[in-house]
């Protein structure tokens, strides 16, 4: 065991303090800062910030350099996670593109596509979508009725996308759609890199349970798509959609960790504030979160080193995600539980505004749902990693 | 052996269950969660449910009511709870209560008919802000020497703006607890709105500066006593609301798996998902039990009242915070949505499982009861 | 609601107290006291009282008198569960045998077969096994491997049943047998009662976890069975033990919920002894049991009440099943825990013997096994209470 | 970044568990079980673990031993945990790990080199009965005036039958505690067979009657600080041991359910059954890792080891509980007899997840150092 970085991966990690605390005004910190803000404000000001960062050097730590990235090692990112998270760095704008579409393209994309594509992408430029699942599909992601027909160097799209994030603010995105009439499942399948400022596309926000709206539909009524903007073989789009989503795995845990683990302090804050902190129940209730948290932590130091060690994770990143999202899910489920009536209460006390830390306790139901369910994950445990059979 | 509601009650949930979907369906709903700042005390329902005799039924023949029992309210806070209807029924249920139990002839003469007519909204205070239902952590509000004025703050106080009369559970000078009642527009009266995350309520914390209250006296009870029985009234009518909610979060969600497909096959039809189900259903049909038994521990006097109360609103509130978060689930991502309904569900459950004392509360209470 | 009972099932209630009063043995109560007898002798001390309780009318309680019952009513078989565990009687021998077979009996049966089977059964002079289960089918009845071909008036069975309680004082056993050559699954079996005393006919004991046998294996190597000693018709021994099954479901809760209370004031006790009892912590615990026995009380009067209106409970014995058998095991699962190092010691103090409550623990473990396992109930509540597709 | 054992370490880790596979499979084990009133204390397997160094891991290298950490440590408690082995190998090596933090040159010369190669078997007797493991309830025993003489009741002790040496932990008359070493055959010592339903172990209450002890001292830690950290070192390895338990009890569930057919299909391909599985596996790595962290914590004076060892502890505690009752019910009826090895399992899981500090005790501390 040795859990340190190298000389250089700590080096990376000052410079990234340094610049983070030059560029994060203090008051972005504060638990309601965002929801504060109106969507498009909230959008375009984590745009810049994020365009800024690429312009000093923090973005695409692991890319190569020749397409624009810094050419880091799996460590460096890793710090990068922690240390944005740390200084209360917003969310990245261009998140599934950066994840997902970047690296499919640097692996498989045409070099027009290469030199297109992630340049602008990785300067905020162009905002990706992503367009996976289909209205009650779920997590079935084979189940894509959202059709394209091909009509001289264009294919004619129309159907339906649903959980879309940043839609209201997408410029493009990257979607399955169906090109080979009467096929089924995963065959006939083809991954699109959708123009979304034309007449054919129109997005819709999807307001949540919390009153929020991250995600949205994206409507295609013959929407236009030139053939060359087809990633990978036509008609092999569910090859394409599994090596996208197999740049899921990596060592986002420790960026996880950190984020969660900073949340369950401030859950810890009020239950002083409310007397609850000196209940044996509800301190075995957040001391079991914190069991699952410091688990996710070691678990992203195992991760990290899989990755180091150029190992391919495969189903493993199953399990991660069943220990983050369960893990989020308990601790603001925990939340609820401790502070008791106070809990969904908007304001408890006239100097106690509570609707940040309900608003995350709402989200916190969704990420057991979205990016592959838990039920789903589990079988692809029981299934990939203990061979039980099918 | 007659474990079961009698046909009278059967018959009279039906009633109340028909008015409601006729009359008060999702969409009225919908209209109330929307408008948070209007008063969530929709007048067609409120006078609906007065015309059905369900603000009367536990008020005493005498004073224009039903004289009927704790087992009969249940079923109305249980249709009430599966239908997420908004309104303070509850609460002027509690607050007539309150008064059928430790009121003088005289205060119940002043004020149960005006409540079992509905004509008054009544509403009750009875913890502290922060503080734990029994009042062991202290009450929120005290009464001077005098007796008669009473100061402090209690929280959640379930629609204390519409309300006109107010029970509030106080300490005396001499420590002693009781309970109050206070008007509204009484001086020093005033209510800060504290806001719920659950659009079917509206909350407040009840501030009192020098109120004048009177105490209420002359009755079967009193003290702590009285106290202790309104706060049991409270956590069966809740529980009922919370088994509603919970066995209408469960049979939405059982009908939506029978049919919606995934990998080609009835979501419905997955084992994992059919086993939660059934535990769902187990525990949803032991609360169910559970509060009968309870309710009618109540109306007997029953010895094991109190285990039967503790034993109602633990398994109830955790059938409920059970079921909602399983209807999230197994909707998908649907059921994340502000358009579906299961968060009025998930967010009534949430709000509603810890009054009156939580689940963790009420086992305590239970474990005081035959441990110690 | 009305939770009393008839004067007459009182009157019956205080006559049966009195004889319970003097019939049973105040060191029957002592909670290693059966453990501490050898098995045979322990069983010929019940097959004694239990004889003596037929004769003294106390057996058969809703049986038609005509069958040597009292002809009593659903609250006195009630009452009969409630008083027994109060007064500390020992398990009824003929516990399946009384069951399931009689009423099956007195259901199908030839008047032969009345005649022959429930008048002995009731005085203990013939003790009856079951043979449901076959090696490594678990709660799949159907799986049935014994095979019965027909030679003359009898068949010659050849097979081994397991899980057969009290198989090592067992006179005769009924037990499914494939008849018909080839046959699967439901099809084909014969529902036979087969002379346990002769050659062909072998049992052996099945030690538990525990130390303790209250199983056996039932070894069939030609045994002979006459033909008139099939229950229902040849081949139709599946509607035979659906039939015999469908008696299982009963008032048996008010009992169960008698003895599981006194065993969590048993464990309470021992939290005092060991000084756990102030633990808020395992009080959660306790008390969680507690809500659920409670339940389990409320639950066995609905079953009472759907029993004495006449109601088919169906598919509803599956959750009476799933809440006795879940809480039970919680029950004893709790006493692991609040006692701590204490609860793995079979005398943590000099005084103290705490193997009658090991063994209890260890036999919890068994009742979400046996009897359709807990897996097999959520199915049935699943499918067949909820209506979800197979 | 290298989170994982080296090479040396997988490779320390297979001979040992070729070792045991080899000379003391699971009928040497039933062999230990079926004979309660022997020592429990087979030589085989004792000889080969110090042939291997098992038991000289921990002991510094100017003592014959290997001079190797808890992480090295703990890959032998694993192996041992999953093979279900008997034996004093924990409490020999806490017993070393108590002289090497807390005793004296001379202490260490005196004893060590006969720990180290097996030749003497040690224990520690950290509890009073019923008391707590941090010695928040008081310690079971006490030194008198003199700092020489014990008396008391510690309980449970392993392997007391068997050990040479005793490391017991007492409080001084001015309430301070220490470790003491207390020799086999001193004056007033006694040892009562207190008998486990886990058959891989042998357990007693040690009594002393003003019986000679020596206090460890002059070593890097002292008093209350020595205590706990030989309490933490008996949580990592236990929980070493549990997850070796609960590793090796969901192999063998999957491994039989992978085959075992019930209504026509193998029981493995049943969701309700996969999706539990999958959790425990979940759950169990889980505990791989906070059980290597732990460990490495310790080695290296990590500021945050306070909560690894409660986090590894409590986890593996509750993963060995889980996954060995998972094993009796998905193993059907045979997994309940007591032909069968899952009862092993089950038994030390159940024994050992209390010792050092049960689930909920770790909780607690954690809820102390994060919460207070």
């Amino acid at each position: 065991m040795d859990l340190t970085y190298t000389a250089e991966e700590e080096q990376f990690r000052a410079e990234l303090r340094d610049w983070l605390a030059g560029s994060i005004p203090p008051e972005w910190a504060e638990p309601g800062f965002w929801r504060s803000l109106d969507d498009d404000e909230s959008f375009r000001l984590r745009r810049e910030w994020e365009a800024a960062k690429t312009a000093a050097g923090f973005s695409g730590i692991q890319w190569p350099t020749e397409y624009g990235g810094r050419g880091g090692t799996p460590g460096m990112k890793a710090i990068y996670d922690e240390e944005t998270v740390r200084a209360h760095a917003p969310q990245t704008v261009n998140v599934l593109g950066l994840t997902f579409l970047a690296p499919t393209v640097m692996a498989i994309g045409t070099p027009e596509q290469k030199s297109e594509i992630i340049g602008p992408m990785l300067r905020n430029e162009v905002i990706w979508c992503q367009g996976f699942s289909e209205p009650g599909a779920g997590s079935d992601l084979a189940a894509v009725s959202t059709r394209g027909v091909r009509d001289g160097d264009d294919f004619v799209v129309n159907g339906q996308k649903i959980w879309t994030t940043n839609a209201m603010h997408g410029d493009k995105i990257f979607t399955l759609v169906r090109t080979e009439p009467g096929s089924e499942r995963h065959k006939g399948l083809s991954m699109m890199l959708i123009d979304m400022h034309q007449p054919g596309v129109e997005a819709r926000p999807l307001k949540q349970m919390s009153g929020a709206s991250e995600f949205g539909e994206v409507f295609f009524t013959d929407a236009r798509v030139p053939v060359k903007d087809c990633l990978g073989e036509i008609g092999q789009g569910w090859r394409t959609a599994m090596l996208l989503l197999s740049f899921e795995r990596g060592a986002s845990g420790v960026g996880q960790y950190t984020e969660f683990r900073r949340q369950y302090d401030e859950i810890v804050e009020q239950m002083r504030r409310f007397g609850r902190s000196d209940d044996p129940v509800a301190r075995q209730k957040m001391a079991n979160c914190l069991v699952e948290l410091e688990c996710l932590r070691y678990h992203a130091m195992h991760i990290l080193t899989q990755v180091e060690q150029g190992r391919d994770l495969g189903a493993e990143s199953s399990m991660t995600k069943l220990q983050w999202s369960e893990t989020f899910q308990d601790l603001w489920e925990a939340f609820d539980d401790v502070l008791g009536p106070e809990a969904s209460l908007e304001r408890p006390r006239p100097d106690v505004d509570l609707t940040p830390y309900q608003a995350q306790a709402m989200w916190s139901r969704s990420v057991t749902i979205w990016g592959g369910s838990s039920q789903v994950q589990r079988n692809i445990v029981a299934e990939r990693v203990l061979g039980l059979p099918r | 052996m007659f474990f079961a509601l009698t046909e009278d009650q059967q018959a009279f949930a039906a009633t109340v269950r028909e008015f409601v979907a006729d009359r008060f369906d999702l969409d009225a709903v919908r209209a109330v969660v929307e408008d948070p700042d209007g008063d969530g005390h929709p007048m067609t329902l409120w006078k609906g449910l007065a015309d059905q005799g369900a603000l009367a039924v536990l008020v005493p023949e005498e004073h224009d009511g039903l004289g009927l029992g704790l087992l009969d309210a249940q079923v109305v806070a249980r249709e009430l709870g599966a239908a997420v209807a908004p309104g303070p029924w509850t609460t002027t249920v509690l607050a007539a209560e309150a008064l059928r139990l430790a009121g003088s002839p005289a205060q119940q003469a002043a004020w149960l008919p005006a409540l079992a007519a509905g004509e008054t909204v009544g509403t009750v205070a009875l913890r502290g802000e922060a503080g734990s239902w029994d009042g062991r952590s202290g009450r929120g509000i005290t009464v001077d020497a005098s007796g008669e004025r009473l100061s402090g703050t209690a929280s959640p106080v379930d629609y204390p703006a519409v309300a006109g009369l107010f029970v509030v559970a106080a300490t005396d000078a001499d420590g002693a607890p009781g309970l109050y009642l206070v008007e509204a527009g009484a001086e020093g009266l005033s209510v800060r709105d504290q806001r719920t995350y659950d659009g079917t309520a509206r909350v407040g914390a009840v501030e009192l500066a020098d109120t004048p209250g009177e105490l209420l006296t002359g009755g079967t009870l009193s003290g702590g006593e009285a106290v202790g029985a309104v706060t049991a009234r409270g956590a069966v009518l809740t529980a009922a609301d919370l088994v509603g909610v919970a066995r209408e979060a469960l049979t939405r969600t059982v009908d939506y798996d029978r049919d919606r497909k995934q990998f080609g096959a009835p979501v419905g039809s997955f084992q994992a998902i059919k086993h939660t189900m059934a535990d769902l259903h187990v525990g949803v049909t032991m609360a169910e039990h559970a509060v009968l038994f309870a309710a009618h521990a109540l109306d007997t006097d029953d010895p094991g009242a109190d285990i039967a109360v503790a034993v109602a609103k633990a398994k109830a509130s955790d059938a409920a915070w059970a079921a909602t978060g399983a209807m999230i689930q197994f909707f998908g991502g649907i059921g994340f949505t502000w358009e579906h309904e299961a968060h009025f569900f998930y967010k009534r459950a949430r709000r509603r499982a810890p009054l009156f004392g939580s689940a963790d509360e009420h086992r305590e209470r239970l474990a005081a009861l035959t441990i110690d």
